[in-house]
């Protein structure tokens, strides 16, 4: 160990940077076609695998399970159920939300997987798992082909 | 197999279509703040930066003067001893004349970048630094040069205390 | 060295190299990974084991992008991690590899490496004024050239090289590339061209320089009875080596690269090699920039300290001479995506010693070959040898 | 086979803040203790060392560079693994069963306190095309984690909070520790409520602090130490990395690894064969859900296994006697080596008042945190085979 340490807490000291640099993501080959139905025509694709029959939404490029090509686009419904969800109250940065977000994943019908997203149109003490929510769009010139065209779920009768 | 494949998976995309906008892409800028723990051994050596003096370690075991100063010796693995100020003048080890600044720039008059062995400490112990005062044909290996300082009023503690090296009177 | 076990390689696969991919990271190590297991007829069931190399997370944008990356490295419900020894990733994921089988743990492993450079944008630069130390590097405005230009400043002017040597390694990679289906940069250039390339920190010129690249590459491994059943082919990896130097850099004599030495002996014991310039029939070193093939081609004692550029100029490591130095056309031609431009160098040799490589095909049978990386601060070797 | 030990350990123990020491001087103190407690020279008895770090936590890119000086490793064979230290003791494990190696130093650090920005740092792990557009504190994934989990498996908040409670108090007894203390269920329930059902104290706090470790082949291992610690199996494994398909209520990367390590060390019946484990406890609840996955019990049956006592020190099964995550703090990459640590001391019998007795098999097993689904099991022991 160090023959000599720092006894005076006024002498520690610290240096401040950082690691911030600009990125710019390619949606992907999967991708570019799912944000392109989302953006355009404000339907939700899915990749099926023709090996084992899993239905990827969000869609993918291949087959995490058997590696197989994914080249047959399904459409997927808009609606789903509340898989699990969580009341969020803090922000990114610790501070207390004004309002709460409610995050779930939302099993997509009648295919495998679905979305991570927020819960809207509802008071977080109903939401239950098991709930029957839709995808609720933003207008069309206010899509730019992102997951935020998907304003959120909402729950459905 | 290489030679008989035909098609190499892949879709290249131009950098001016990405620049332009026309590929369709997701931006972030992270958050990542650090605030890293100066140390014993740093601490030091920015405070002397600071009153004009660079300060070293030294190892008794293997006798060796270290800049930038560590409380450890990474070839006996032992703490080192004792503090030894080392000058500030030096001879260049090794340099380069860039045309390009940290971000990539071009530069019309080149920066000129050195390995400066300091005087005092061992034989091939330097610190990285520029180069002022020369032209760039000036600069020679094994040059003597010596640091030109801040002033007092204008420093902070900082490897940048040292405003460059410019070459020695001899 | 008794070694329990041993490895081979059974497949390549590797993706174009280009400034600019549109497919995601994980999609990039997909298309190679893809490709290497057919290459072996292998389902992704067959797999027991995944590693995975990859440089900064800096590049690609994401935090552990090790874990974003695995379903693209077949590593679904696997054992998967990832090594990351910077520009030495390359090499050294395929040593990882070698000792997930050569433990018995394992009989069969995939080797994935994928650089995604381009997500940091405009300039992958950006991500390198990271790399260095922020109290006594960053402040003085660090860009990586100026190291590398340091280091190859010092190389010339203790051996008292001249460019036109060096440059002779820029002219010979970029012609090998141009029979590189993945390549980059392949061209027909001369040694005036590289004089007379743009000045980017002296002595460095444009022309030195290997680009930033997207692209991905993998391997797949076996152990002995495993890879007879797989291939007539295998090539064995008998020898891996890897070594660090001090963080220190100023504190180092730059113009001899003494960590790739040690990686070398190392690799060298474990393969019995006693003779490296009679042994190895081929040779892959790292070439981000020209002097480092000559660099590396020193350290890995393929000839004396201060040798190389000689044995350039009378044209030794040509394709057709006697020792071959970069017949894929190394970074400088292919392409450098960090980590995938390492494990470019394996495929390259895994295909030359299995007389796969077409029209970059070394003649004369190759038996032994190297492929060696470079990283961190100037101070990583990792090298790994192997026969057919 | 080549049977393959612990034979030093050396730890600078945890603190929520260390503003004295550089990380290479926080490094260099668990070195030169863990080479000391080996009786090893590192500039010529250690074959490789391995570091296990990412660059985001450390601020660097290429953390690699930075870390030979301080261990000893200088023009010596060393790497980084990015993953939890305890995936370094998996791979020291693999080099040395090649017979090519005979001693291995594994190194894992934390100076989370040199982070300023620490969840926006987490959320940069977030896959940046799905999932990191829609903003938010990214420990949302755990939020979504623990509910299912109670959904799946009944287990209740208040279980969970006798987590807390438990490993915040065993911690009390861990000089290394940086987060000990006492308090109740009631405390655990009232703190706010971060990301229901998941609370304040739910969660574990970040510490700083640095493990070391020396392993050897059987024969070197012999020689170098009266108390091995046999490393008898080891094994890891990973989910999908997308949240959208992954099981949101099992630790699957959890069962895979633990199969792989049990199936190495001959393990059958691990509720009767392990006497002691350092279990994930990040957050409360993984507590429970690695408990069931490591097969100590059914599904469902952990929450009730913690209410019961089982899990305290002087229960049937002591889980996190060092006090877990949860008290000794969340390390980053050196978590997993912590939990290694305590179990080694344990089968050293040198856990002071920690000391679970007769203590012959130990496991430690973590996850990578959010937003992965990818851990490592060990199983230990100081009897050979």
């Amino acid at each position: 160990m160090s023959l000599e340490k720092i006894g005076d807490p006024h002498k520690t000291k610290h240096w401040m940077g950082h690691m911030e640099c600009d990125y710019s993501y390619t949606h992907g080959i999967a991708g570019e076609k799912f944000f392109k139905e989302l953006k355009e025509n404000a339907r939700i694709m899915g990749t099926k695998c023709k090996k084992c029959g899993f239905i990827y939404v969000l869609p993918r490029l291949f087959c995490e399970r058997c590696f197989e090509r994914l080249d047959e686009w399904v459409e997927a419904s808009k609606r789903g159920e509340v898989h699990t969800y969580t009341v969020a109250h803090i922000d990114v940065d610790g501070n207390k939300l004004k309002e709460p977000i409610i995050w779930a994943m939302v099993k997509i019908d009648k295919v495998h997987g679905g979305m991570v997203h927020r819960l809207g149109e509802v008071d977080p003490k109903d939401v239950k798992i098991g709930m029957r929510v839709e995808a609720v769009f933003k207008d069309k010139k206010e899509r730019t082909g992102s997951m935020l065209d998907i304003k959120y779920f909402k729950p459905v009768g | 197999m290489s030679a008989k494949i035909k098609k190499y998976p892949g879709e290249a995309i131009k950098t001016e279509d990405l620049r332009k906008g026309r590929v369709p892409v997701i931006r972030w800028k992270p958050k990542a703040k650090y605030a890293w723990s100066v140390g014993v051994a740093m601490s030091r050596f920015l405070k002397e930066l600071k009153n004009g003096r660079i300060i070293a370690r030294k190892c008794r075991k293997c006798g060796r003067i270290l800049v930038p100063p560590r409380m450890f010796c990474e070839l006996c693995f032992r703490s080192t001893d004792e503090w030894v100020y080392v000058k500030d003048t030096g001879v260049v080890n090794t340099y380069s004349i860039s045309y390009l600044a940290a971000d990539a720039r071009r530069l019309k008059e080149p920066i000129i970048v050195a390995v400066i062995e300091l005087d005092g400490a061992s034989k091939g112990i330097g610190i990285f630094h520029h180069l002022g005062e020369v032209k760039k044909e000036a600069v020679k290996f094994g040059m003597k040069v010596k640091a030109v300082w801040k002033p007092p009023e204008e420093r902070t503690g900082a490897i940048t205390d040292i405003k460059y090296f410019k070459p020695a009177e001899v | 060295m008794f070694v329990k076990k041993r490895v081979a390689v059974v497949g390549a696969g590797l993706t174009l190299f280009r400034r600019n991919l549109k497919e995601t990271g994980r999609e990039l190590a997909y298309e190679a990974t893809k490709m290497a297991l057919d290459s072996a007829g292998l389902n992704l069931k067959d797999i027991e084991c995944v590693t995975l190399g990859t440089a900064p997370d800096a590049f690609d944008g994401i935090h552990m992008k090790g874990e974003n990356l695995l379903d693209g490295a077949g590593a679904w419900r696997k054992p998967y991690s990832r090594v990351f020894v910077g520009g030495g990733t390359g090499v050294f994921v395929a040593n990882s590899g070698w000792w997930h089988v050569a433990s018995g743990l394992f009989d069969t492993c995939l080797v994935v490496a994928e650089e995604k450079m381009s997500s940091c944008f405009p300039h992958p630069q950006y991500a390198f004024t990271t790399i260095f130390d922020p109290i006594v590097d960053r402040p003085l405005g660090m860009n990586l050239v100026w190291i590398f230009a340091l280091e190859m400043h010092r190389y010339m002017h203790v051996h008292g090289i001249k460019k036109e040597q060096i440059a002779l390694v820029s002219v010979k990679n970029k012609r090998n590339a141009l029979d590189h289906p993945c390549a980059q940069l392949p061209a027909k250039i001369t040694v005036e061209d590289v004089l007379n390339s743009e000045v980017m920190v002296w002595p460095v010129q444009r022309l030195d320089i290997s680009p930033t690249s997207d692209g991905a590459a993998a391997l797949v491994l076996a152990s002995e009875d495993v890879a007879k059943k797989i291939t007539d082919d295998p090539v064995w990896i008998d020898g891996v080596g890897w070594c660090i130097d001090s963080t220190y850099w100023t504190n180092r004599d730059l113009y001899y690269p003494e960590y790739v030495e040690c990686a070398a002996r190392m690799a060298y014991k474990m393969a019995g090699i006693k003779n490296p310039p009679k042994e190895i029939d081929v040779a892959e070193p790292y070439d981000p920039f020209d002097y480092k093939e000559l660099h590396h081609m020193e350290g890995l004692l393929l000839c004396g300290k201060g040798e190389a550029p000689k044995l350039t100029e009378e044209g030794v490591t040509q394709r057709d001479g006697d020792l071959p130095i970069n017949p894929s056309g190394g970074l400088l031609g292919v392409g450098n995506p960090i980590a995938a431009a390492g494990l470019m160098k394996i495929c390259e040799i895994f295909w030359q010693l299995r007389g796969e490589a077409g029209k970059r095909q070394v003649p004369g049978d190759p038996r032994t070959g190297l492929a060696q990386a470079w990283g961190d601060l100037m101070q990583y070797g990792s090298v790994i040898v192997m026969r057919s | 086979m080549r049977d393959v030990a612990i034979v030093g350990v050396g730890c600078t123990g945890f603190k929520s803040i260390t503003p004295d020491v550089s990380y290479k001087e926080l490094m260099f103190e668990a070195a030169v203790s863990a080479y000391e407690d080996a009786g090893v020279d590192p500039r010529r008895d250690i074959d490789s060392f391995i570091c296990c770090s990412e660059d985001y936590w450390e601020g660097f890119s290429i953390f690699d560079e930075f870390v030979p000086d301080q261990l000893g490793a200088v023009l010596r064979h060393l790497f980084t693994v990015s993953a939890d230290g305890l995936y370094g003791l998996a791979t020291a494990y693999m080099l040395i069963r090649t017979g090519a190696f005979d001693t291995i130093a594994v190194e894992a650090h934390s100076k989370a306190s040199d982070i300023l920005t620490f969840t926006d740092i987490v959320a940069f792990a977030l896959d940046p095309i799905f999932n990191r557009p829609l903003g938010g504190h990214p420990f949302y994934v755990a939020g979504l984690e623990m509910n299912r989990y109670l959904y799946e498996t009944k287990a209740t908040k208040e279980q969970c909070a006798h987590v807390v409670v438990k490993n915040k108090k065993n911690a009390l007894d861990n000089p290394y520790a940086a987060h000990g203390t006492k308090i109740t269920v009631d405390d655990v329930l009232a703190s706010e409520p971060f990301f229901y059902p998941l609370s304040r104290l739910d969660t574990s706090p970040l510490a700083d602090g640095c493990v070391v470790m020396v392993l050897a082949s059987e024969s070197v291992a012999r020689k170098l130490t009266d108390t091995p610690v046999w490393v008898r199996g080891v094994g890891w494994n990973s989910d999908t990395p997308w949240l959208e398909t992954r099981d949101w209520g099992r630790a699957i990367h959890t069962e895979l690894a633990a199969k792989m390590a049990y199936k190495m060390a001959g393990i059958k019946n691990p509720r009767k064969e392990i006497c002691l484990a350092e279990i994930d406890d990040m957050f409360s609840y993984k507590e429970l859900q690695n408990i069931e996955a490591l097969e100590f019990c059914r599904r469902g049956e952990a929450g009730k296994l913690t209410e019961d006592g089982v899990t305290e020190r002087a229960g049937d099964l002591p889980v996190n006697p060092s006090g877990g995550l949860l008290g000794v703090g969340y390390s980053l990459e050196a978590s997993g080596l912590q939990k290694v640590l305590e179990v080694t001391l344990q089968l050293r019998s040198e856990a002071g008042k920690r000391q679970v007795p007769d203590a012959e098999t130990g496991l430690a097993q973590v996850w990578r945190g959010i937003p992965t689904a990818s851990g490592a099991v060990a199983v230990l022991s100081n009897k050979s085979r």
